[in-house]
């Protein structure tokens, strides 16, 4: 029962997934990309999770927070390098 | 069962963001989506059970790798301006 | 038009060799000869409880110092090309005040989480290099909210000769006092399970994880410098 | 020597290490504050982030009311981001107001960018000294003044409470 | 097979249709700031939602997802608003439905000599 | 169906990666995206490697709560391939640091980022 929801619920992060890349194939200019990277990122967070529950290993979490930081890094980056106020 | 349908799709969005990262025609939207295949490759290596590798791509593959990039193209565009 | 052939073939000939490869793996469903020494006596000659570490630390010890060693010529290659002058540009633009902020939380926040991976190294994933990853990448966010900050590379350059000289003295401690170079039983292996275990590979780990942070933020250190005109 | 800054921060990075280990043990807890001490000494010596933070048991209290308030405000947002995702008109009617807010302290100003960032149909794009600048997706042409204070005072009032 | 559970199945359930919502409006969306706008909020509340759920059913891990829903929470309003603030900055277009711009207006009045052109730069 | 293992889809993932990678090195022109395509190259390698080291429905080699010492042979994956991965990815953030400094360093001589324009060595 359980499982059959989460199941469901993978799927349609996948689709969220499926979405945003239409997005990174069709965005017009850097910045669009970006925000799509930044919501597969994010997304990828709620994923691991659930494969986190699904091999039912707690360690399996620290990645996410890994994911998280790291995301956030690379979109304060390419902002800077787009307002060309990078060294 | 489950691992292998995300390991697939996985798959799958990683090879069309791997052309993706060869003919982009902007190189910050290459290193972007070559961002995005290490991300995806990590979520591989989590289904493959390798939590340890996992984070090291995660870390060093997808958050080191585009700083340094990012810096490389910056000093490019900087030198090609003057 | 020659030339787009010759790709073709390069590339075909790449996918025979690997379709040669796969040809010959059907998947293993029980663990190799090797493979089932470490995971049997590991725990108890190593006492760590992250076979992947106990592997990386101490049963091929050698390669994670021939390891460190790459990185640190790496960072000095690095050093090498880009050289770099002591003022730098003024920026045409404030950083955000918000980012600021959130910066003087999120850049010890990320210290302390670096902190954690690589002593926790023997209990749950990651460990040194990836602690000194995540290190380097919090310099890289105080460099981006503070872009006249002084990144001191002769405090890096200490910490990073400091501690590569302690893994080795450890490495060498081993051959006296325990059975080889590296060996990790020169400390009590102490409860399973717990945060004091394992031997030496928690302090092991420790100068790892603070020598692949100080080489890292030096490169990224190199990189967000202005280059001096030569 | 002002000690309510890396006090704060001492508290914020305890609170994190606990979570983060998943344990209350000594054996985790001891290395933990060393940790802690030797990166406010090395990377917080003389940050002023918290300065204007009061520590009276109002400002407790208004703080665990600001959380539920914001949570409120989260889940708002987001059937109304829903609701225009899905209709098929796609009713939107962005622009970008300013809107200027009475808070000084640091820490309270990014908590109020923050939550306007979360909260139904406004983002913050820009901050100038006391003048935010708000990118909003359905805005009201004849009364952007009344708009923008709404948006403000909104979390203001709560927030007037915690910080200076 | 618990009620508290089911409830944080369900739960996870939303805030995984949170993030597809998300998606769609980043598709749906005429310009990058109502894109932003659609992009982190919705993507906030699903991860948020996602987290919470998981910790309902493995009540031992909640200090760790505790950290992360924290962690999205003071991280992702901040890289949407630099994002947002580099693109205006950059001249981005908004769409045409856009009715006032005042940030835009501050900036032509205070500025001229922002010689900032080509944003659609080779590299 | 034999091929529809978790294991052979990763391999079969890795090899077109690698393959991918392979096109990029000799198809393109910029240096800097030979250098993607060796970043690419290096990832497709590594996910080769981890499953050839998969053990069918192993878990993680970490021994906590839910892996006991006693049995721990029979439930996990082999560690050694993971050990020798971890080693390479570093080792290969370092070579791509090191090839872009020298990316930076040849524009800096050269102006020109075009490999045909790099005519020193050639015969």
């Amino acid at each position: 029962m359980i499982n059959t929801i989460l199941t469901i619920a993978t799927v349609l992060i996948f689709i969220s997934f499926i979405l945003s890349g239409y997005r990174f194939f069709k965005g017009p200019d850097t910045a669009n990309r970006t925000v799509t990277f930044d919501v597969m990122t994010i997304s990828s967070i709620g994923l691991i999770a659930l494969i986190a529950h699904f091999a039912n290993r707690i360690i399996y979490l620290d990645i996410a927070i890994v994911y998280g930081l790291l995301s956030f890094m690379a979109v304060i980056i390419i902002a800077k390098y787009l307002e060309k106020e990078l060294f | 069962m489950n691992m292998t349908w995300i390991a697939l799709i996985i798959g799958l969005i990683m090879l069309i963001m791997a052309f993706a990262a060869i003919y982009a025609k902007k190189l910050a939207v290459a290193i972007i989506a070559a961002g995005v295949v290490s991300l995806l490759a990590s979520i591989l290596y989590l289904t493959l059970a390798a939590p340890d590798v996992a984070m090291t791509e995660a870390a060093i593959g997808s958050g080191l790798s585009t700083i340094i990039f990012f810096y490389a193209i910056n000093k490019i565009r900087k030198q090609s301006h003057d | 038009m020659i030339k787009k052939l010759i790709y073709i073939l390069v590339l075909v000939g790449a996918g025979i060799i690997m379709a040669q490869l796969f040809a010959g793996f059907s998947g293993s469903t029980e663990l190799s000869e090797t493979a089932r020494y470490y995971v049997e006596s590991g725990p108890e000659e190593t006492g760590a409880a992250n076979l992947v570490t106990a592997v990386i630390v101490t049963y091929r010890g050698l390669d994670t110092l021939g390891e460190v060693t790459i990185l640190f010529t790496v960072a000095a290659i690095i050093a090498f090309f880009m050289k770099t002058r002591e003022q730098r540009d003024k920026p045409k633009r404030r950083v955000s005040e918000i980012l600021t902020t959130g910066a003087r939380i999120l850049v010890p926040g990320t210290m302390l989480f670096g902190a954690y991976i690589f002593i926790n190294g023997h209990l749950s994933p990651g460990g040194g290099f990836q602690g000194g990853a995540i290190i380097a990448s919090g310099f890289a966010l105080m460099l981006l909210a503070f872009p006249q900050a002084n990144l001191s590379h002769k405090t890096i350059r200490w910490v990073e000769s400091i501690s590569g000289f302690s893994f080795v003295i450890i490495g060498v401690l081993g051959i006296f006092m325990a059975g080889g170079f590296l060996d990790n039983s020169i400390l009590p292996l102490g409860n399973f399970g717990s945060l004091f275990s394992a031997g030496a590979i928690p302090i092991i780990y420790i100068f790892i994880g603070l020598k692949v942070g100080a080489e890292l933020s030096n490169v990224v250190g190199h990189m967000h410098e202005k280059q001096k005109e030569i | 020597m002002n000690l309510k800054n890396p006090a704060f921060l001492f508290a914020i990075l305890l609170l994190f290490w606990i979570l983060l280990s998943n344990t209350l043990a000594l054996e985790f807890l001891i290395p933990g504050m060393l940790l802690i001490v030797l990166i406010i000494v090395l990377f917080c010596r003389n940050c002023k982030i918290f300065d204007g933070a009061k520590t009276t048991p109002k400002a407790f209290i208004y703080t665990l009311v600001y959380i539920f308030v914001f949570l409120g405000e989260l889940i708002k947002s987001n059937f109304d981001i829903a609701r225009r995702v899905l209709s098929p008109k796609l009713p939107v009617n962005p622009g970008i107001i300013e809107a200027k807010t009475k808070l000084k302290s640091p820490m309270g100003r990014m908590i109020l960018a923050n939550s306007i960032t979360l909260t139904p149909g406004t983002f913050t794009v820009e901050i100038d000294n006391d003048t935010l600048y708000i990118h909003s997706i359905d805005i009201d042409e004849e009364h952007l003044d009344d708009m923008s204070s709404k948006i403000i005072r909104r979390f203001e009032k709560y927030l007037e409470e915690i910080y200076d | 097979m618990e009620t508290i559970e089911i409830i944080g199945a369900l739960i996870t359930l939303a805030g995984s249709i949170f993030l597809v919502l998300g998606s769609l409006g980043l598709v749906r969306m005429p310009d990058l700031y109502t894109r932003i706008q659609a992009g982190t909020k919705a993507s906030t509340l699903g991860t948020i939602l996602t987290l919470f759920g998981l910790g309902l059913i493995h009540l031992d891990w909640m200090g760790k997802l505790i950290i992360l829903i924290l962690f999205v929470l003071l991280t992702n309003p901040i890289s949407s608003h630099i994002l947002a603030r580099s693109a205006h900055y950059i001249k981005t277009p908004v769409s045409k439905l856009t009715k006032v711009d005042k940030l835009k207006d501050k900036e032509t009045e205070k500025t001229s000599e922002a010689n900032h052109t080509n944003p659609e730069d080779e590299l | 169906m034999e091929i529809f293992q978790l294991e052979y889809i990763t391999l079969i993932t890795g090899g077109l990666l690698v393959l991918t990678g392979l096109w990029g090195i000799i198809s393109q022109k910029n240096l800097i995206r030979m250098v993607i395509g060796f970043s690419l190259f290096d990832t497709g390698l590594h996910v080769i490697m981890i499953s050839i080291g998969y053990i069918r429905n192993g878990t993680a080699p970490i021994l906590d709560k839910a892996v006991d010492k006693v049995n721990a042979a029979g439930q996990i994956v082999d560690p050694l391939p993971q050990a020798l991965v971890l080693t390479a990815i570093v080792i290969g953030l370092g070579v791509t640091a090191l090839m872009l400094a020298y990316v930076v360093r040849l524009h800096k001589e050269k102006g020109s980022l075009n490999i045909t324009n790099f005519k020193d060595l050639k015969w």
